[in-house]
């Protein structure tokens, strides 16, 4: 039992520390360290550098193109990549459909999808919920039906995060209504551009753009596009959310923010407000032991000696602690996030003209503050709602 | 000891919820909001039913009504989340005037009463947080009057008002609590700037920038009427949060018996009828502190002071976990800016940073506790 | 709307307030203001201090030799006893089965046992839960079999409350196995002297004896001891949890033991510490809040003028704020709060000898607060567990 | 990076565990608890185990291991609720004495190692509540070795121990931290009185009253070697309290899957499965953080401090929580001294007003918090 690292651990990290920062642009940086909005051009820019690296797929296995990384030099990636301000990586592709396509996919399948994956170059989305399946996903209803070497895809996908910007998207789909929900379903990959797909914008509560609907209409997708075999679907969908949990905590960003709600607690006067500064310290205590819940889950994974029943832990404590600092730096701002400028998002703003270049009250750290709390109250209702995980939690620790 | 509204009291609720009913749609109020947030079409609606009078006192064309009928009004415009300044303009105005010279009531009173004028108090500042007692804007006396110098933020519906209530210190340090006056400063005074600009929840707001403007005073010991006045604003944004949480709370509600997932509605699963429960007890406890500042908003001080921080922790409380938890009990849906939801949610948020926070008037509390304590003592 | 009371509300609470502080014993008042231990002859002595006055049984109608107070009235003669330190009413008699016997029993069994209750000679007990039978209480198996004029009751209650002194006992018990369970279930007072009951002690997890169980062994009882109508008594049992509720939240117990928190930590050198302050402030909110639910809710009875929902939020709120005032105490007296002696809950108590006549530490103030605090942790569970009283009120809300 | 345990670790563990499964019924330990809390014998026992020796230097008769080692067997003993002051007497007393002269570890450490001697701290004092660094107590040089005289409190198995490390100031005033001296007074010498008395979770504590009694220095400059000292102890406790919850969360899952009300178990209530769900986060959370401390308790100042103070926070509130809703979920069977769970519940609560309750910790961890922060920095 050793909390320190390595010298095999240091050194890898300095290795990512010193090319994460040779490579990062330090344009998108300063959007990431600010909260500001990131365009599809400054996510794709950071995947494809990665890309040309080797390192966009971290955790792939070495045979499909991967580093072949443990889950400890996983994290430390994630957490350099984090605390450099790197934009998140966009996980539909390499996280969360290029992992089926290794385990389930055809060796075809393999060969044409997975480089533009690795490469960054191809925006996959993602097409699991629907209007009426949200927590109770296997109840979806957008049905494939077969048609000799085609499916007819018709029926309606929602919260499809950066969908707007798709060229390829991944879906469960209805194939038969027979037996129990689950066993009906099967994973398609349709092409975004066939005739009959649409996509809606949603608009969220801060008033971005970030979500959106996708509709299919008699859409063509060629029966060679199924993952694996007809039905089985659901199977693949849940490993897929095996993989999904790794870096669902995201407490390296935590570790961050917790550093820019200091510096904006200081700069708002509120340091030395023992009231104030002991929610900072409470915040504090939930990083480092989510830390610590992360860092036994990494390490559990990579010895293989134990199995630990903690993973489920990790998206709800993980979700709670992102709400929580976007919280205290929108109370840090108080009156001086009530501002609502979506120009200031941009990163290129220049301060309000009309007051001298500042934001309302002086500023420009607040900007984003109440934006992104009210953003981030998503972080508990997506990837299965807090409350879902706790059902499977309650399982787990009750055995029945 | 009587809890119960009088028949005017609620005839007054009815013709409030009457309005909102027909004439104050979601659709409406987002098209508002959408468009920058400007509601002086609305606040003169709200004149028409005789709101913006309510307080003014009936010798200078007002009704004279106290603060049961205040809080009646705000809590029915919570309930349609109003985005119309009233508390601001048309509550605290008149109070921060009170104290003033028998003209300058007589020329604005009768004008904030019928909403031919709208008067809003200009305080925010940046060092000052939610301080009253720190002022860095200076006034200087000049010829008869005064001329003001300084920088106010986030100054409710800023650019739609025709004249504002600034606190300006008249020559002590910024935290000299002495030497604070309060003035009154139009619009179309010299030295005047204004930048609007729309806020979170829908609404507008302006910085007001102060050079040498020309200002009339109202009173050079000012901060006591101030915080009369921002306690007068208190009382009536808990009324309006009370409002807010009880429509929030009858939306999820509401959802929750539609709302079907693994074949069942949301309100058959029992961890969220729990949920529901507990919104349910913030909701009431709320409304028992709304109720606890606006009969106290009279009594002397320290008294008054006490119960409206008292009132203000309660509802700051009661709002965050509402408004985070009807969120969370709608899941997707209740994230969208299409749905109704979400706007209630981003007003209580807003609320409870409004007049100070939750910490804040904590510190207020236990500054002040006594050995007893108690609503009814 | 008015916070304020009516002269003759004044005037009323002064009459009470004169009265109590004339009446009730010093030394009773002593250890309620102090939670030391009471003793039968304790409770029993101010039980007919007031049914001497006629007060014992307060929220009786007049018909009955009650006062004939409204609602508001009985709050504030609720409120001077606790602020006096009178000890509680033990409700069992006059509170609990006395209603019951008004609303439902015969004109001989009110004439045979109200003036009994009235005037405290007789020590009332409570049988309903059972061991297998708690928030489930309509699952209840005790049977009561007609034999000629008598039943023959068998069966086990627990958790009756302070049932060592118990002179009488009403209880639910089986009638009938036929239809849904609460329809078989009857109501029967029994003399606890009958042959064939016994008594048994569960200790407290404080160490003291509070509860006990009651077993029922082919024990008589003469059937004019039925109240109402056989397989009724379900029904009767609800009419009685409706009267229970008025004094259910305690808030009156609160307010003064929240003055006795503010003395603790006075005392203990935490007055001026913000952090535990800022514990004791929120408390006050939260006081203060139960108070005003308190109070609307005695208002909407006595006007009758429009109903409240919120009666079932009394018990919650009022629990909850009796296990935080006893949970900061404890906190307050910190180590001071470890040492165990049941003989510092005796009124009587001189001070450790060994110790000069001191507690360990020196302050005898620390001397209940760890037991009291572990006691209050009943205060959600009993009565209606908690989780019980979210289920009733969800369905109020939701009407679902 | 690694948190496996290693094979003699492991064993270790099952040791204890072992014994705890034959030796130490409930029933054993409920009429330890009845008459008195007199653990002797058990410690004795934990001897036999080898325990006592555990970070003795092997120099003198110990094992010489390290805090994982402490965390292994203090986490098992927490799950099977042994109420012997291990943690008090082998692991801080011989950190106690470690900057002493040699000639006081050579008479001692053996002793502590081989049980024949229980050394605890004394430190309580009244007006410090958890302050260490307010000593009234008063130590005088007095021919060639010192006479001390104050009253220590809640002196754990105090009436049980043959000795005690006794802090004492040389001189300076009350709050004045550079004049505290640690000292070993035997049982047996004389001016000292001892009160004992059983404790609220069934162990043993004592008075002790020192007047003029003859003691031994151990370091004129004792602040930081006491702060490491009960560093060491809050880790320990730490440990502890993750056994404790981790068996009560395992008592109460079993009873949620045995009662049954409304025809089913209370497993099957979901409002009751998320709580559990809730109880289980805050072990695991306890549980990292415990680790964090014994990982941490090496390191140098301030990190091993704000380590130390926030593991004490975390575990205060887990453990608060967990106690809680364990019996809260038993329901009334919860809050009986005949049953297990109310024993496990009292225990937590007691530790967490060890050694600095979560406000005070809470307290350390803002006064110290830096920009940056986390577990692995």
């Amino acid at each position: 039992m050793d909390l320190n690292l390595t010298p095999d651990e240091l050194a890898f990290r300095h290795e990512v520390r010193d090319w994460v920062r040779a490579n990062l642009p330090a344009d998108l940086s300063h959007r990431v360290l600010n909260s500001l909005r990131l365009s599809r051009d400054d996510m794709q820019r950071w995947a494809k550098i990665l890309g040309a690296k080797g390192w966009l797929g971290y955790a792939w296995p070495q045979q499909f193109g991967g580093p072949g990384w443990n889950a400890v030099q996983k994290h430390l990636f994630e957490e350099e990549c984090a605390l450099a301000g790197a934009p998140r990586i966009v996980p539909f592709g390499p996280v969360m459909v290029a992992p089926v396509i290794m385990a389930f996919g055809s060796p075809e399948q393999q060969k044409r999808f997975l480089p533009g994956i690795a490469s960054g170059e191809v925006w996959w989305s993602q097409g699991y919920s629907e209007p009426g399946s949200g927590s109770d996903l296997a109840s979806l209803k957008t049905r494939a039906e077969r048609h000799g070497d085609k499916y007819i895809v018709n029926g309606q996908k929602t919260w499809t995060t950066l969908g707007q910007y798709g060229e390829w998207i991944f879906c469960l789909v209805r194939t038969s209504t027979e037996g129990k929900p689950q066993t009906g379903i099967s994973f398609l990959l349709i092409d975004m551009k066939s005739p009959g797909v649409t996509v809606r914008p949603i608009i969220m509560l801060d008033g971005e753009h970030e979500v959106n609907e996708v509709f299919f209409d008699n859409v063509e997708v060629p029966a060679e596009n199924l993952i694996g075999e007809e039905n089985k679907g659901w199977t693949y969908a849940k490993h897929l959310l095996a993989h999904e949990r790794t870096n669902i905590a995201d407490v390296n960003r935590a570790k961050r923010e917790l550093e820019r709600l200091k510096r904006i607690a200081k700069a708002e006067g509120l340091w030395d407000d023992t009231r104030f500064r002991d929610q900072i310290a409470l915040l504090e205590v939930d990083v480092v032991a989510l830390e610590m819940l992360v860092l036994r889950v990494a390490s559990a994974e990579r010895s293989g000696k134990h199995s630990l029943d903690i993973a489920g832990l990790l998206k709800i404590r993980g979700s709670e602690v992102q709400q929580r600092y976007t919280e205290l730096m929108m109370q840090a701002a108080g009156p001086f996030g009530v501002p609502f400028m979506l120009e200031a998002m941009e990163a290129g703003w220049q301060g309000d003209q009309a007051l001298g270049g500042m934001w309302p009250g002086g500023a420009a750290h607040c900007a984003p503050l109440a934006g992104t709390f009210f953003n981030f109250r998503k972080t508990t209702i997506y990837g299965g709602s807090n409350e879902v995980q706790r059902n499977i939690v309650s399982q787990t620790v009750l055995g029945a | 000891m009587d809890f119960d509204f009088s028949d005017d009291q609620v005839s007054l609720r009815d013709a409030v919820a009457r309005w909102v009913d027909k004439g104050f749609s979601f659709e409406r109020r987002h098209g508002i909001a959408k468009a920058g947030g400007r509601t002086r079409e609305v606040y003169g609606e709200l004149a028409e039913l005789g709101l913006t009078a309510l307080t003014v006192p009936d010798s200078h064309g007002g009704m004279g009504f106290g603060p049961v009928e205040a809080m009646v009004v705000m809590e029915e415009l919570g309930r349609g989340l109003v985005n119309a300044p009233l508390a601001q303009g048309a509550l605290m105005a008149p109070a921060l005037l009170a104290t003033g010279p028998a003209e300058l009531k007589d020329a604005w009173w009768p004008q904030i009463a019928d909403a031919s004028a709208l008067v809003v108090l200009a305080h925010q500042e940046r060092a000052a947080r939610y301080r009253l007692d720190r002022v860095a804007t200076r006034a200087v006396a000049q010829g008869g009057g005064y001329t003001i110098t300084g920088v106010k933020s986030i100054v409710p519906a800023g650019d739609e008002a025709d004249a504002f209530v600034v606190p300006a210190n008249l020559g002590g340090a910024d935290d000299d609590d002495s030497g604070i006056g309060l003035f009154l400063v139009e619009r179309s005074a010299p030295g005047v700037t204004l930048r609007g600009y729309p806020t979170q929840d829908g609404a507008r707001a302006a910085e007001l920038t102060l050079a040498n403007a020309s200002a009339q005073l109202i009173t050079t010991d000012g901060l006591a009427v101030l915080q009369a006045a921002v306690d007068i604003g208190i009382a009536a944004l808990c009324a309006e949060a009370v409002g807010v949480m009880d429509r929030l709370l009858a939306i999820t509600v509401d959802y929750m018996n539609t709302r079907k997932q693994f074949g069942a509605t949301l309100a058959s699963f029992q961890a969220l009828r729990h949920r529901i429960a507990d919104v349910k007890m913030q909701v009431e406890l709320a409304r028992s502190m709304s109720y606890y500042a606006t009969l106290r908003l009279a009594d002397p001080e320290p008294r008054r002071r006490q119960a409206i921080a008292q009132a203000k922790v309660q509802i700051g409380q009661s709002a965050r976990f509402v408004g985070q938890q009807c969120i969370q009990l709608h899941g997707g849906i209740g994230v969208t800016d299409e749905y109704i939801a979400s706007h209630y949610f981003k007003r209580l948020t807003m609320i409870e940073m409004q007049f100070g926070d939750t910490l804040h008037h904590l510190g207020e509390v236990s500054d002040r506790m006594q050995e007893t304590a108690g609503a009814l003592v």
